[in-house]
């Protein structure tokens, strides 16, 4: 238990007192160590076969905190130790704001709890470091509260929406381990099957529940955009990389464990659930201003394409086809893994733009290309991977995901028919998705990095110290290599989790599925591009004639020739024409103020500013109804405790009469 | 024997319902000590049967305690309040009762609380072990009766009487249901409810040079 | 593995000759329709080599990233001849269907670099227009391929268009119909033919593709052009190849020629009917091109589910 | 051994005696102190030492490992809430009192027969009908006379069903330990008698019919009788309902019991979480949390035999975690005048230690893991289900988030100060006029018991020797509310095994 001897190291530096600088790289470098034997322990548990066990009994027979490292867990455990890593690295360098020392103590119980959770053996240990990592992350989100008062309102839907998950995660758990003997202590390892199926059904449905509010599904995903951006940057990178990937762990584990009963439509539920979140979160990134808060929305619409493939793998078990149901799971992990690396750098890289240009809003940006040279093209790396595009571990696992559900229900006919038309619905859906999010990144990558800076901000923008950009650097290597070698990527994945999806008979960079007829090569495609690329940069090489330095040009004025930076298009200009398609989804509040001339209303002034603010759709009709109907309620309530105290005796009265009458019927 | 008891019976339900039925609280005050000479001369009876001259002497004192203290001190009280209320304004007439019920309604309910109250736990009390124990659902009527006087008068003193009679419905199931409880339980109580009603009067003083007045109902600012 | 390697090659150059011809083709064809005289067949080829020979004039801020860009789309439109089987089977990436379309996105993406990299308000318009509507084609294109591989029971083009030769029922069945139709309109959305955006116009406003070219000149706008016309050229190809799957060769072998020559045909036929359709159509407003696409993507789902419904 | 049983009893005794003799305030201060220790020391030695047997002395008094829990408890509580809410100077009644409501309780915990269990009971009403009215204000006389006759006429109800039960044991026993081993009683008078009993204790834990009093008597009271009340003397009366709990799942053939538990049960956690979410006053927040988890506990009871242990480290922990907080509460009150949150949340001279320490207290509040709340609410929700009572735990539960979102906006509130807020918290919605005119300002003067005047603190910047204890206290509470259920696990085992063993034995 090496790694709690590091955790408990880690917890003293973060309450002792010491002075700023020291702190933050004491504790950041400890982490990193905390974190790099956690993936050693990762590493370990893959490969030998025992399972390591240690428990701590608590008072009752059943009540014990315990550990045990099960295949799938190792598999998790090295995801997030490895995103704890890379991010306490990106920490080591950090300016020691107030914010940053006062939250080492929470950064270290943060990392260690998720740990706990993906190593949990029992169900009480799962949900006690579940509800710590989110105390442990409300804390950190709260941290720069003094900076931004917005947090505040974050935090407070942060910590009631968790506590739903949480309620729901132990409510799931006490309906299914009512159908099974209580003194079980390993709740997840004995059963497939579970006994009586309502019961069990409405335990899956409530565990899916509680992890689909942490993963930030369609109606519950409210606090995702408001809480990841309101944490510091680095602590946004930890949370979207490997929180929400605890969600996925924990819906994984409900669906391989649980979900057996034949019955119950869960699957069904959550593709739907999962398209409609992934479009509905794209097209609001797409329309986005604030970076930050966009890359929240886009983990949550990965998340909408993982819920997905979760929902093909229930009904592909339902329908028997457990090479299909195999395949969208190693999906799943796939993307999974890729979501975490890549929205990683996402973040490190909008924190570093952040520190350099002290704004969040891609508006102001412009022309940062030239100054930051190194961030711009590790963000863009990571916008390769947000996108999918060929070389990266998303586009592999997309592609995955795409075939499984274009197979599953070809072969056998006697699938029922709501997966032949829930499937091409997906696939539409994961299509759609795909297409907007090109526009999302292009806008980013396109409006914030090319062009003119539009604003002072942009202009003195200047490049971030060298030591910050090591870990995105690390991390982007993580998107392509393991998509170049994905044949030894997924043999490894399928021995160690014995998805029996015999890959074993190709080289290493190809990743063939033999019942679906089909293989894929990254390595290939990338190759070709190159070789395309050198032998046509050659050619122009060669043909170039030399030519002497030419005078400055300028483009199309159109008639003026002095061209400033409020020609280009902005960023939300860049995505109007997806707020217009998709206007009755995000109904944005649209205000034009005129300044007018003086003397009459028909002239404007020299500038007509038009503000459009984006309301979250699921906000406005579901969520504050029902806070504004119990605040009612409450209100009513009220009168209960009206004051007089023979309204109080008349209850005892009433009370008293009505035992009596039921006591002696 | 259960004659006397039959005899006590009768006393209490018809000593409780004048008490809902008349206003003054003078009147009230005498019919209190009824009520607890009826229920002392009970025990006493039960307890002479048993022959075991501890529950007599236990009887007797409840019998002293319950006719005689208890009325003597909320006389005392009423005789203070005559002092220094003003007889000119008849609504602050601290003797006058005001209750939410007007007598008549208020006589009706009790009706019907001593004949729900026998119909609905009649049945239980028949296979208990004392022959008496038919008559205890008159005990429960006064406990109901008492909380319904509690709950509808608007004095401060009249709750103090409330109590009181609910506390006499209780010894009264006691004598009917196993002929009085254990000599340590009845001593307890009977203490209790002296203490209770003791800080009651104390704080009815408290309340007239607090607010005044004791009128319960106007006690509101204490609300959610 | 090397034979894999010369024939797609062999495919790639044939199809970079063949295109702007096929452009010429197709403006030769309107012209002559609209009572003009027009110019020559090789008339693209000659205004290529001429930008070649340009001077390439770019704008100091975007002048490395629209030069990389540039490249960057023309070798992504090689790749979609290598690997889409427009002349024959084998290709070194299996033309799978979500292989095409990401090559296919690639291309945007950098198209849509160059004319954000420009700095002008026209460039930064065109693009957003030209990936809003990629992200709307996307859908139509996997549904209709997944439509045809439900009777293949694979998405490797490539076997789809061999079973379509072996058994020519498919061919003529409801859903290859319906893939067909919504294939066309997908198509004329991506390589921004009339009804979508039309190619000879200069009025700024109403531009997609020819918008983010705007500012590319020289080398740079002659890769951009012929990028765009190879993508023309492989897509109608895919087309043909799909209605008319009869002389497609597994490899080089003595049968190449007359597939080369059943191939200009097949696309030469097809630009005349594309140009012929193109003078009766005027173009569409850019906010009723999402329910053109929509009703693509209806027709796509209809395949599916004919399909779905055939098969059982 | 059986001696033992009489030692915190005599204490108190001793201690009402010499606080009358000697006339040192300082006595007067320590005394209450010093009984709470004895009690403590006391209850822990009986709870390492009893595994399966029970002790008697007397024929008065039995305990055995449930009820020597419990005296821990009263000990533990009374420790925490005296040791660092009681200031200096209090008077001699004062003192007194407390000592008469620590004996109360004990002998409520120790009684073998229900009778003197009311006895007791009724004694801690009494005791602390005073203590409420200390404060000397209209609304603490107000509060006082609601309290004495509320809770008088709910424990009179339970009187009748002590009485019932007698009869029902046709004028044999009324010892719990008897009565559980007893076969020959009368269903349906035992049945009416423990329901009578249960509606009536319930008033003392402040349950849903008779939850009136709880709010005005607890934010009423000075600091430390309130920390008492509510962190033990509500869990004392529901050791009482869960004697009758007992009782009733070995002699009573249905479960009319557990029925009338449950609703009580769910009924008290819907009102409180209710009557939370408009609430601004700090006190009178923390009494309704103590009522939801009042309701808790009591669903836990109902569940019976099973859930009991983590009933037990519920009480325990509830109590440790709410004294403090009444403790801190009282002292924020009396330092900055006002109890109203957002006020608080303004005035800005929370200092560093109580600022820590309260949030620290409300996170255990809200059963947040590494608060033993949090394993009793899991086991008590696992235990629920398995004995079929699923709904009603899902709709506590759902009651149960709704409380937790209004006592969350308070800590965030006190944590960071009043902050513009657009999520529409519930109370921060409206806006603050409508909370200023509705709710009379509760600005209670400076009690004047305290006879050095608590002004005097502030301007001095509060005397460091007594604020450092008070704080250590607190926080030993709070670290104790952490660990000790966890670690103590022999006595959780020894409470299992004389719970089967009685309930075994007996059947």
């Amino acid at each position: 238990m090496l790694l709690l001897a590091i955790f408990l190291a880690a917890l003293v530096v973060g309450v002792l007192p010491i002075s700023g600088k020291l702190k933050v790289t004491a504790t950041s470098s400890l982490n990193l160590l905390f974190s790099a034997t956690g993936v050693a322990v990762a590493l370990v548990g893959l490969v030998d076969t025992k399972q390591t066990h240690f428990v701590l009994r608590l008072g009752y027979q059943w009540l014990s905190l315990g550990i045990s490292l099960t295949k799938l867990g190792a598999l998790f455990l090295l995801l997030v130790s490895f995103v704890a890593a890379t991010t306490s690295i990106y920490s080591i360098s950090l300016p020691p704001t107030p914010a940053v020392t006062s939250s080492s103590l929470a950064r270290s119980t943060f990392i260690f709890s998720m740990m706990g959770v993906v190593s949990a053996s029992n169900a009480l240990s799962f949900t006690f470091a579940w509800e710590l990592m989110t105390i442990s992350s409300a804390v950190l989100v709260a941290s720069d509260v003094k900076k931004y008062p917005s947090s505040r309102s974050a935090l407070l839907w942060y910590l009631t929406m968790s506590q739903m998950s949480a309620i729901s995660l132990i409510l799931g758990f006490s309906s299914i381990s009512s159908t099974r003997s209580l003194g079980s202590s390993s709740l997840w390892t004995s059963f497939a099957l579970s006994s009586n199926a309502p019961k069990s059904a409405l335990g899956v449905g409530l565990l899916l529940f509680a992890f689909g509010i942490k993963v930030g599904l369609i109606p519950v995903h409210v606090w995702l955009p408001k809480a990841h951006p309101a944490a510091p940057a680095e602590i946004s990178a930890l949370m979207s990389g490997s929180m929400v990937a605890m969600g996925v762990y924990g819906m994984i584990i409900t669906v391989t464990n649980f979900g057996g009963d034949r019955s119950i439509y869960w699957g069904e539920a959550l593709i739907i659930v999962g398209a409609m979140t992934a479009i509905y979160s794209i097209i609001k990134a797409a329309i986005e201003d604030d970076l930050k808060v966009l890359l929240a929305q886009s983990t949550s619409e990965n998340m909408g394409l993982i819920a997905v493939g979760v929902g093909t793998y229930i009904c592909d078990i339902r329908l028997q086809d457990s090479f299909a149901a195999n395949c969208a799971l190693l999906a799943v992990i796939l993307l999974t893994f890729a979501h975490a690396f890549f929205k990683q750098i996402l973040f490190m890289a909008a924190g570093s733009i952040y520190s350099a240009t002290k704004t969040k809003r891609i508006n102001e940006l412009g022309g940062l290309g030239s100054r930051m040279k190194f961030s711009t093209s590790t963000f863009s790396l990571g916008a390769i991977g947000a996108v999918g595009l060929p070389p990266s571990l998303t586009f592999v696992a997309e592609w995955l995901l795409l075939q499984t559900l274009s197979h599953s229900t070809a072969f056998n006919s006697k699938s029922s028919v709501a997966p032949k038309i829930l499937f091409p619905l997906a696939i539409a859906a994961i299509a759609l998705t795909t297409g907007i999010a090109v526009v999302t990144f292009t806008k980013i990558v396109g409006v914030g990095f090319l062009g003119l800076p539009r604003t002072s901000k942009a202009k003195s923008a200047v490049e971030v110290s060298r030591s910050t950009l090591i870990a995105p650097l690390v991390a982007a290597t993580f998107i392509f290599a393991p998509a170049i070698a994905i044949g030894y990527v997924a043999r490894e994945i399928d021995s160690v989790l014995h998805l029996n999806l015999s890959l074993s008979s190709q080289g290493n960079f190809t990743l063939s599925l033999p019942l679906f007829h089909a293989s894929i090569t990254p390595l290939a495609i990338a190759a070709i591009f190159i070789c395309i690329g050198v032998v046509v940069g050659g050619i122009t090489k060669a043909t170039g004639r030399s030519k002497q330095a030419l005078p400055a040009q300028y483009p199309w004025g159109c008639g003026q020739i002095a061209i400033d930076s409020t020609f280009q298009t902005s960023g939300s200009g860049f995505t109007e024409p997806i707020l217009r398609i998709f206007d009755d989804v995000i109904n944005p509040g649209r205000d034009v103020q005129v300044s007018h001339e003086s003397e009459s209303f028909y002239f404007a002034q020299r500038h007509l500013n038009v503000g459009s603010a984006s309301t979250d759709l699921f906000e406005i009709r579901l969520l504050r109804p029902t806070i504004s109907a119990i605040e009612k309620v409450a209100n009513r309530a009220r009168r209960i405790q009206g004051g007089s105290i023979h309204l109080y005796l008349i209850y005892a009265f009433i009370g008293l009469i009505v035992v009596i009458s039921i006591a002696s019927l | 024997m259960t004659f006397f008891l039959q005899l006590c019976a009768g006393t209490l339900l018809i000593s409780t319902i004048v008490i809902v039925w008349r206003r003054s609280l003078k009147s009230t005050a005498r019919l209190l000590s009824i009520q607890g000479l009826a229920l002392g001369f009970g025990l006493f009876a039960v307890e002479v049967t048993r022959g075991n001259s501890l529950g007599v002497a236990i009887s007797l004192t409840v019998l002293a305690l319950k006719a005689f203290v208890l009325p003597l001190l909320i006389q005392r009280r009423l005789k203070i309040i005559n002092q220094d209320s003003r007889p000119s304004d008849p609504s602050n007439n601290e003797l006058r009762d005001d209750t939410y019920l007007n007598p008549t309604a208020g006589v009706f309910i009790s009706a019907l609380l001593i004949g729900g109250a026998f119909v609905v736990t009649g049945p239980l009390f028949t296979n208990t072990g004392s022959t008496s124990s038919y008559l205890a659902p008159t005990g429960i009527a006064i406990v109901l009766i008492g909380f319904l006087i509690i709950s509808s008068r608007r004095r401060a003193i009249s709750q103090l009487i409330g109590f009181v009679v609910v506390d006499n419905g209780i010894t009264a199931t006691a004598l009917f249901v196993s002929g009085g409880v254990p000599t340590l339980v009845e001593l307890s109580s009977s203490v209790d409810v002296l203490l209770v009603v003791l800080i009651l009067q104390a704080f009815t003083y408290r309340l007239r040079d607090h607010f005044g007045h004791t009128d319960i109902s106007q006690l509101r600012n204490l609300r959610d | 593995m090397t034979l894999k390697i010369i024939s797609s090659i062999l495919q790639c150059v044939v199809v970079v000759a063949l295109s702007p011809l096929q452009i010429g083709l197709i403006r030769a064809t309107k012209a002559r329709l609209e009572g003009r005289s027009g110019g020559r067949l090789l008339r693209p080829w000659r205004e290529i080599s001429k930008l070649m020979r340009k001077e390439t004039i770019r704008y100091g801020v975007g002048s490395s990233i629209m030069a990389a860009a540039s490249i960057v789309t023309l070798s992504s439109s090689l790749a979609l001849a290598l690997t889409v089987p427009s002349l024959l089977q084998n290709s070194i990436i299996r033309p799978d269907l979500f292989v095409i379309v990401s090559i296919l996105t690639i291309g945007a993406i950098s198209q849509g670099m160059v004319g954000l990299a420009s700095g002008t308000s026209f460039g930064g318009m065109g693009s957003s227009r030209h990936l809003t509507l990629l992200a709307l084609t996307e859908p139509t294109l996997l549904i209709s391929i997944y439509a045809l591989s439900i009777a293949s029971h694979t998405t490797d083009l490539a076997k789809i268009i061999q079973l379509r030769a072996l058994h020519p029922i498919e061919v003529v069945s409801p859903v290859g119909i319906l893939v067909v139709a919504s294939l066309v309109i997908a198509v004329l959305s991506e390589t921004g033919r009339l009804p979508i955006d039309n190619p000879a116009t200069h009025l700024e406003l109403t531009m997609i593709h020819e918008a983010m070219t705007l500012e590319s000149s020289g080398r740079d706008l002659a890769f951009q052009e012929l990028a765009s016309s190879i993508k023309l050229t492989v897509l109608t190809s895919l087309l043909a190849n799909l209605l008319v799957p009869w002389p497609i060769e597994p490899s080089i072998s003595l049968g190449i020629a007359p597939a080369i020559f059943a191939l200009c045909l097949k696309i030469a036929v097809l630009s005349i009917a594309l140009s012929v359709g193109e003078t009766f159509l005027a173009k569409v407003r850019l906010f009723r091109v999402p329910e053109l696409l929509a009703g693509s993507l209806a027709i796509a789902f209809i395949a599916v589910i004919v399909s779905g419904v055939t098969t059982i | 051994m059986n001696y033992l049983l009489i030692i915190p009893l005599i204490t108190a005794a001793l201690a009402i005696a010499a606080t009358f003799s000697a006339r040192s305030s300082a006595l007067n201060q320590y005394a209450p102190i010093f009984t709470g220790a004895i009690t403590f020391i006391t209850g822990l030695y009986l709870v390492a030492t009893l595994h399966r047997t029970n002790i008697s002395f007397g024929g008065v008094l039995r305990v055995d490992p449930l009820s020597a829990w419990m005296l821990m408890t009263v000990g533990a509580v009374g420790l925490v809430a005296l040791g660092s809410g009681l200031r200096g100077g209090i008077d001699r009644g004062y003192s007194s009192l407390l000592n008469c409501f620590l004996a109360a309780m004990s002998l409520a915990v120790e009684a073998d027969n229900i009778g003197v269990m009311w006895f007791a009971i009724e004694a801690t009403t009494v005791a602390t009908a005073y203590l409420v009215s200390m404060s000397g204000t209209k609304k603490s006389a107000e509060a006082a006379w609601k309290y004495v006759v509320i809770a008088s006429s709910g424990i009179a109800i339970a009187l009748l069903g002590v009485v019932i039960i007698f009869g029902a044991s046709k004028g044999t026993t009324i010892s719990w330990i008897s009565l559980m081993r007893d076969h020959g009683l009368n269903q349906g008078l035992l049945r009416l008698g423990l329901s009578l009993s249960v509606l009536g204790f319930a008033t003392k834990v402040g349950l849903f019919p008779m939850h009136s009093w709880l709010p005005d008597a607890h934010s009423q009271s000075p600091a430390p009788v309130s920390a008492l009340m509510s962190g033990v003397l509500l869990s004392v009366a529901l050791y009482l309902i869960v004697r009758m709990r007992l009782i009733s799942e070995i002699s009573l053939a249905n479960t009319e019991i557990k029925g009338l538990l449950i609703a009580i049960g769910v009924g008290s956690i819907g009102v409180a979480s209710l009557l939370m979410v408009r609430q601004s006053d700090i006190k009178r927040l923390l009494a309704y949390s103590s009522m939801e988890h009042m309701g808790v506990m009591a669903i836990g009871v109902a569940i019976g035999k099973d859930a009991l242990p983590a009933v037990m480290t519920y009480i325990l922990a509830h109590g440790l975690i709410k004294a403090s907080l009444f403790v801190l509460a009282g002292r924020l009150v009396s330092k900055t005048g006002t109890s109203d949150i957002s006020e608080l949340a303004k005035s800005h001279n929370i200092t560093g230690a109580t600022k820590y320490l309260m949030i620290l207290g409300l996170i255990g509040l809200l059963g947040l893991p590494p608060f033993a709340i949090f394993l009793a609410e899991v086991s008590i929700s696992i235990n629920g289900f398995t004995h079929g009572m699923a709904i009603f735990i899902v709709l506590s539960f759902i009651f149960a988030l709704v409380a937790f979102s209004s006592v969350v906006r308070s800590t965030v509130q006190l944590a960071f100060g009043n902050g513009p807020d657009d999520y529409p918290s519930i109370a921060l919605g409206i806006d603050q006029s409508l909370i200023n005119d509705s709710i009379t300002k509760s600005g209670s003067e400076v009690p004047s018991y305290v006879k050095t005047s608590t002004s005097k603190v502030e301007s001095k910047q509060s005397r460091p020797s007594r604020i450092r204890i008070a704080d250590l206290t607190v926080a030993t509470a709070l670290i104790a509310a952490l660990v000790f259920p966890l670690l103590d696990a022999s006595s959780q085992r020894a409470i299992e095994a004389t719970l089967s063993a009685l309930t075994g034995g007996a059947r």
